[in-house]
C-alpha cells in the first residue's frame, strides 16, 4: 500500500491496465508528448508508443466514434475528453451508437471514455459541469463516479474490462487534494455496489464524488447535535445500488440526496423517486435534495460557491431533517 | 492527390486483371439479383401489411453494392447502409433471415428490436447501421485504427449517401483517417437525391469525391450502375489500403430509382431523370455486358433465375415460420456479459 | 373553431405565425418542396418562399446553430427535426451554445425547435424517442409537450414568441389519431400551467403528451370501481406546474406519475422526487411511476406494446394504489 | 475557385487603395499595443493571484485579430475566439471591462458568469464565445443566414483554430454557407498549434484554406503577422460577401508564441520556431512599416504607446474597483425575459 492522490491512483491503474492488457490503448487531445491536460498519461507515449497513445485531433466524435469501432475490433479503447463538458460534442456517438449496439444489433462496444468534471476552481460554464445525469438516463451507458483513490484505480480496472461503454467521472477537484492508501496489487473494483463512506444511525446522505467530501466535513459539523449522520458513497450511479440506498434509509428513516450537479432532472431525483415509491413506509421526513440551482456554473469564486453546495448548506440540512 | 473519374469496364480481359473469373462473374449477377428481388418481395410484403413501420429499398444501388462488397476481402469489415442490401447479400447473409428482419421476427439478425435494414452479422464482418446518418462512419475509422493498431492486413469500408455528406460525422471521421493514413475505404452512395433534397442543396462542389483532397488523400468518381467498375474501383481502393496506402474516397453515381421510401412517390424527381437512368439500370446493364463478353448462355440465366426464385420463396416461407419475439426478454441484453465477447473479435 | 387534427392544428398554427410576424422562418430537411415528412409545412414554401421556409442539408447542427444565430440577429426561426431522434445530432449545440447563452452573455437566444417524437407505430430504435427529459436537465431550454390539438397550436406560438430556446416536442402518435376543436382566432398558451385534463378525488395521475390518452382510457376502465381519478396534463416540462400538482396531490393523496419514456432519470423521477419532498405530509400512498423500461424502443409491435405504457399497465398501477 | 497565397503589402498606395488613410494605420497600431498590452496585464494579475481560473493570450495574433476587425463594417456581426481580443479592442470595448472580466468582477460583460475571453459585447455586434471549439461558426452562418433573408448588407465574420478545424461544426457551417452562398467570412487562425497538438496531427492537406473548394467557395493563405495584408485580405473577402459573392476561407498564417495557457510553457515547441516568428513579431513588423513607408515619427509613437499604458493604467484602477457579483443574483437571467429583446437586433 502506498499513499497516492486520486490523480496519480488513475494514472497508475491505467498504465497497469495497459501493462497487462494489450487490447487498451489510449486516444485523446494531447494525451501523448503532453501527457494530457491534467498529466494523468505522462511517459505513457514513451513507455507504450505513439499507436498505443494516440493525440487525436480536436474530435470528440472521431474519438469516440473510432473507440467504438475499434471496441467493437476487439480492442479496450480508453478515451481521455480534455474536460468532461465537451463530451457534448459526442453525445450522439454515445447514446445512438454505443448505448444501443448491444441491445439492438449483440455487438458489445466496451469502451470506457474518462471525464475530468465538476468545479471549483473557477473554470466557469464550460470546464466545471458534471454531465453524469444526462448519461444516466441513457440505457446502455455504465456512469462511474469514483471518490477516492482506491476506487479511482479499481473502478478504473472494472470500467476497462466492462464489455460496455462505461463513462468515468473523474472529478478535478479531487485530483490533487484527496490523497489515501491505494493497495500496490491490481483489483477490481465492483459496479453498483455502494460504500458506505461513515456508517450512522440517525441520518443518510447518499452522494458521490466531491460531495463525498462535503458531506464528511457536514457531518463532522453536526458532532455536537447527537446526531450519527451515514454517508454512502454510490460509486456508481448506472448501476446504482438500491438496496444499499434502501438499507441504510431503512436504519435512519431520514435521507439526504446530495450532488454537485443541478436541480431538476438531476439523478438526485431518480434517488429520492425510488427511495419514495420503494421505502415509503420507512421514511420519518421527507426526501431532501441539496444540488447546485439550476444555472450554468459561473465563473466568479463567490458565484461558483453558491453555486456548488457547500459544507454549510449541507450542515443546513442535516438540522432541518434532524428536526423533522 | 488527384481526383479520377474512372473508365467503364469495356472487357473480359480487364476484369480478369481486377481479380475476377467467370465464377465470380456469375455470382455477382446472382447477387444482384437476389437483392432485388429481397427489396421487391419486401415491397409485395409491406403491402400485404406484414412489415411494420416503414420500408425502404436501394433500386438503383445494386451494383454500388454488390461491386464493392466483392472487392473486401473475407476479414475486412463494413458498415453499409440502407441503400446497401446488396453488401449483406454478398456477404453470406440468409436472405429468411432478412425478411424475418422485414417482419420484426426473431429470427431477423436484431430479432425484431430493429427493422428494416438497420441489422448486420458481426460474423460476416458487417456492423449494424444506425438511423442516424452518418454516424458510423467514425466507427468504421475505428475498425481502421484497431487494425492499424494490431498491425493486421485488414481494411474498414464506411458506407455513407451524398445528403450524409453535409454532416459533422463524415468530416471528423474523413480527417481523422487522413490524418493518420488508416487503412478505410469510404463509399458514397450519390443517387442524387436525399429523401426529397437535391445534390445542389445539399453540397455545392463539383464531386463530392472533391473532398478527398482536404482530407489528403485519393477521391474517385465512378458510375455506380456499372458493378465491374465499382468493383475495380473498390479493389484498387481497398489493396491499397491494404498495403499501407491510406483511404480513398470513392463516390458511386446512381439515381435512386424509387422514393425514399414506401410512402415516397418521389414526385419531386423530374420524369425525365428516371427515365434517363432506367436505361442504365445495373442488372440489365451487366446483363447485357454478361450476355456480350462473357457468353453468358441462357441456360445459364435461367438457372440463376430459377434458382434465386426458389431461394426466395423458400426463405419468404421460412421467414414467415420464424416466431415473434418474447416480449418477457424485452429487458435482457440492455448491458453485454463477458460472454458476449465470445466473438472472433474478441479471442 | 373547427375540428382539427393536432397535426392540423400545429400546421395552421405554424402558418399564421408566418404570417403575422415576418421574423418567423422555418428551416430543416425536406420542409421546402415536400411539406417536411410529416407535411406539417406543406405548401409553406409557395406561400412564403425558399428563404422562409429553407430546406436544408443534412445538417442538424448547423440547422439548430443557424437558427441560434439567426436569432440573435433578431429573427425568429422555427427548426423541424425530421424525428424527434435526431437532435442528439444537435446536443452541443443546444445545451452548450443555446441554453447558456442568455445567462452568460445577455443575449436571448429565441429559438423553437420542433420534435416529431415518440413510439406506437413500429419507428423502431430511432424513429420513436421521447427525449424530453433528456433537455429538462439543461438550465435554459424550455421543453413543450402538447396533448390536444388547441395546445398544440397555442403552446408553439408560445414557443415562437419565447426568448428563449423552446423544444417542441409533438407527438407523432396524436398526428392524425387525435382531433378536436380549435379556436379560429390566434392565441397563446401559457408555459407552466398544467391542464386538468379530467377532474378526480381518489386518485391523480401526472402525465403529458400522447400517455394522457392512456391515462384518460385507464380511467374509463376504473369506472365500475368507484375511484374517480385526476389526470393532470403538465403541457410542459420546463416550466413545470409545480403548484398544480402539488394541489392535485393535496386533493387525492394517491398520485401516478406517467410517462412514454424510459425510466430511470426520466422526469417522472424531478416529479415524483419533488412530490415526496414538498408534498410528503399530504401522501397516503407511495408516489408511483409508470414509464417505459430502461431499453431502446423496440421495433416489433408486440415488443413496442411491452415497451410504451399501455392502458392495461395504468389500470393495473392506478388499482395498486386505490388499494394501497 | 482558386486557392491564393496572399501578397504582403508593400506600399502606402497599396493601402490607401484598400481603404485606409494614415490616421487609420495609426489606430491599428494603437489597437494592436493595446491588445498586448491587455494581455500582458493580464498575466501580471495572474500571476498576483487576481484571476481566478486559467488565463490565455493571444500573443502572436494582435494582426490577425485587429486586422480582420478593422476591415468588418460597423453593422457586421462576429464570433471572435480565445487569440482574438485584438477584435474586442478593434469594436471598442473598453479595456476596464475586459479587466473586470478577467477579475470575474460584476463589470465585465458577463458580470463574473464566465471568464477569460468568453465574452462579448453584442451592443458591438459581438457574440460571445463558448469554450467548445469552434461551435460559434455555425452560430455565424445563421447570422449570415438572417442577413441574407432580410436581404440587408451586413457580413457576418467566424473565426476558428487550425485545430478546431477538425470538428464537425466546421465541416456544417462551412457546407451550409456554400450551398447558400451566404454573406460570410470564415477566419481560420492557424497559428500551428492546437494545445501541444501539431498540424500535421490535426489535418492532412496543405492548406486549410484549400478547404474552401470543397465548399464551393474561395480561400486565400495570408501571412497573419502582416496586419495590412490580413486587413486587405478580410475587406476583400467581407466585401464580396457583402456584395453577393459568397463565403471565403481565409487562413491567417502565425504562430502561438506563448504556451496554450498560462499554465503550459510549450516545451513542445521548437525552440527554433519561437526564434524564427520572434523575428515577425506582429507589431514589430508593423512599426517598422509605419516608419518606413507612413512617416510615422517618434513623437507619434510614444503619444501612442504613452496613451495606451495611461488607458491600461487607468482600465486597471477602474476593474479594480468593480465590485464583486452578487451570489444573490446567480439564478437571475437564466431564461430571457421579453424585456431582454429591447436589443438593436430585436427591434
Ligand atoms: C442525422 C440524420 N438526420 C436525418 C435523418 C433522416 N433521413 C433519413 S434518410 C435521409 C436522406 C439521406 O440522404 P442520403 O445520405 O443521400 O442517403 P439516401 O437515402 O439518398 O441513400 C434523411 C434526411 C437521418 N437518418 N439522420
Ligand atoms: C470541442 C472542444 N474540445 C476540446 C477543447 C479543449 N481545447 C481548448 S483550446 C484547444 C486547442 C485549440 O486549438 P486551435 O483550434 O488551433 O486554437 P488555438 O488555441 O491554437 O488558438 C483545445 C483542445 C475545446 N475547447 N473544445
Ligand atoms: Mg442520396
Ligand atoms: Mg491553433
Amino acid at each position: 500500500m502506498a499513499e497516492k492522490t486520486y490523480l496519480q491512483a488513475i494514472s497508475d491503474g491505467l498504465r497497469e491496465e495497459m501493462r497487462r492488457d494489450k487490447r487498451v490503448f489510449v486516444i485523446g487531445e494531447d494525451v501523448g508528448v503532453y501527457g494530457g491536460a491534467f498529466k494523468v498519461t505522462l511517459g505513457f507515449q514513451e513507455e507504450f508508443g505513439a499507436w498505443r497513445v494516440i493525440d487525436a485531433p480536436l474530435s470528440e466524435t472521431a474519438i469516440v466514434g473510432g473507440c467504438t469501432g475499434a471496441a467493437i475490433m476487439g480492442m479496450r479503447p480508453v478515451a481521455e475528453m480534455q474536460f468532461a463538458d465537451f463530451i457534448s460534442c459526442a453525445w450522439d456517438q454515445l447514446v445512438t451508437v454505443a448505448a444501443k449496439q448491444r441491445w439492438r444489433a449483440g455487438t458489445p462496444v466496451p469502451i470506457t471514455v474518462r471525464l475530468p468534471s465538476g468545479g471549483g476552481f473557477s473554470g466557469g460554464p464550460f470546464h466545471s459541469q458534471n454531465p453524469e445525469s444526462s448519461f444516466a438516463h441513457i440505457p446502455g451507458l455504465k456512469v462511474i463516479c469514483p471518490a477516492t483513490p482506491e476506487d479511482a484505480k479499481g473502478l478504473l480496472a472494472s470500467a476497462i474490462q466492462d464489455p460496455n461503454p462505461c463513462l468515468y467521472f473523474e472529478h478535478k477537484h479531487l485530483y490533487r487534494r484527496i490523497k489515501a492508501e491505494v493497495p500496490d496489487e491490481r483489483y477490481e473494483t465492483p459496479f453498483g455496489k455502494a460504500r458506505v463512506h461513515q456508517e450512522g444511525d440517525d441520518l443518510s446522505v447518499i452522494t458521490w464524488g466531491a460531495m463525498v467530501y462535503t458531506a464528511e466535513e457536514a457531518a463532522q459539523q453536526l458532532d455536537g447535535d447527537d446526531v450519527s449522520v451515514e454517508i454512502l458513497d454510490l460509486r456508481t450511479l448506472i448501476p446504482w445500488d438500491k438496496q444499499a440506498v434502501l438499507e441504510s434509509v431503512r436504519k435512519t428513516s431520514k435521507v439526504l440526496v446530495l450532488h454537485e450537479d443541478t436541480h431538476t432532472g438531476g439523478f438526485g431525483g431518480e434517488i429520492a423517486a425510488t427511495i419514495a415509491e420503494e421505502a415509503f413506509e420507512d421514511l420519518d421526513a421527507p426526501v431532501k435534495r441539496i444540488t447546485a440551482p439550476d444555472t450554468p456554473v459561473p465563473f466568479s469564486p463567490g458565484l461558483e460557491k453558491a453555486f456548488i453546495p457547500q459544507v454549510e448548506d449541507v450542515v443546513a440540512g442535516l438540522r432541518d431533517l434532524a428536526a423533522y | 492527390m488527384a481526383i479520377r473519374e474512372a473508365e467503364p469496364v469495356g472487357s473480359l480481359r480487364e476484369v480478369k486483371e481486377a481479380g475476377l473469373d467467370r465464377e465470380d462473374l456469375l455470382g455477382i449477377y446472382r447477387n444482384m439479383v437476389i437483392t432485388r428481388g429481397i427489396e421487391e418481395r419486401g415491397h409485395i410484403l409491406y403491402k400485404q401489411g406484414k412489415i411494420p413501420g416503414s420500408f425502404y429499398t436501394g433500386r438503383g444501388n445494386e451494383a454500388s453494392a454488390v461491386g464493392v462488397a466483392t472487392a473486401m476481402g473475407a476479414n475486412d469489415v463494413g458498415t453499409p447502409l440502407h441503400r446497401d442490401m446488396g453488401v449483406h447479400v454478398t456477404r453470406g447473409v440468409e436472405p429468411w433471415r432478412i425478411f424475418a428482419q422485414y417482419m420484426g421476427r426473431s429470427d431477423g439478425p436484431t430479432h425484431g428490436r430493429d427493422g428494416n435494414v438497420h441489422m448486420a452479422d458481426s460474423n460476416l464482418g458487417l456492423l449494424a447501421m444506425v438511423s442516424h446518418l452518418p454516424a458510423m462512419l467514425p466507427v468504421a475509422v475505428g475498425c481502421a485504427l484497431a487494425f492499424r493498431i494490431r498491425e493486421e492486413n485488414r481494411v474498414a469500408v464506411g458506407w455513407y449517401g451524398e445528403g450524409a455528406s453535409a454532416r459533422g460525422d463524415a468530416h471528423e471521421a474523413m480527417n481523422f483517417a487522413g490524418v493518420r493514413q488508416l487503412p478505410v475505404v469510404f463509399i458514397c452512395d450519390n443517387n442524387q437525391w436525399a429523401y426529397s433534397t437535391p445534390t445542389h442543396l445539399e453540397y455545392a462542389c463539383e464531386h463530392l469525391a472533391d473532398r478527398a483532397q482536404a482530407y489528403g488523400f485519393d477521391g474517385v468518381v465512378v458510375d455506380g450502375t456499372d458493378v465491374l467498375a465499382v468493383y475495380r474501383e473498390a479493389k484498387r481502393a481497398i489493396e491499397k489500403a491494404r498495403t499501407g496506402g491510406g483511404p480513398t474516397l470513392i463516390e458511386s453515381l446512381t439515381l435512386r430509382m424509387e422514393g425514399h421510401a414506401v410512402h415516397d412517390d418521389a414526385f419531386y424527381v423530374p420524369k425525365e431523370m428516371f427515365e434517363e437512368w432506367a436505361k442504365s439500370d445495373p442488372i440489365e446493364r451487366y446483363r447485357s455486358w454478361l450476355n456480350a463478353h462473357a457468353d453468358m448462355t441462357q441456360d445459364e440465366e435461367d438457372e440463376i433465375l430459377g434458382g434465386v426464385k426458389r431461394l426466395l420463396n423458400e426463405a419468404l416461407a421460412r421467414a414467415e415460420e420464424s416466431p415473434l419475439p418474447d416480449a418477457g426478454k424485452l429487458t435482457d441484453g440492455v448491458f453485454a456479459t463477458p460472454e458476449d465477447l465470445d466473438t472472433p473479435h474478441h479471442k
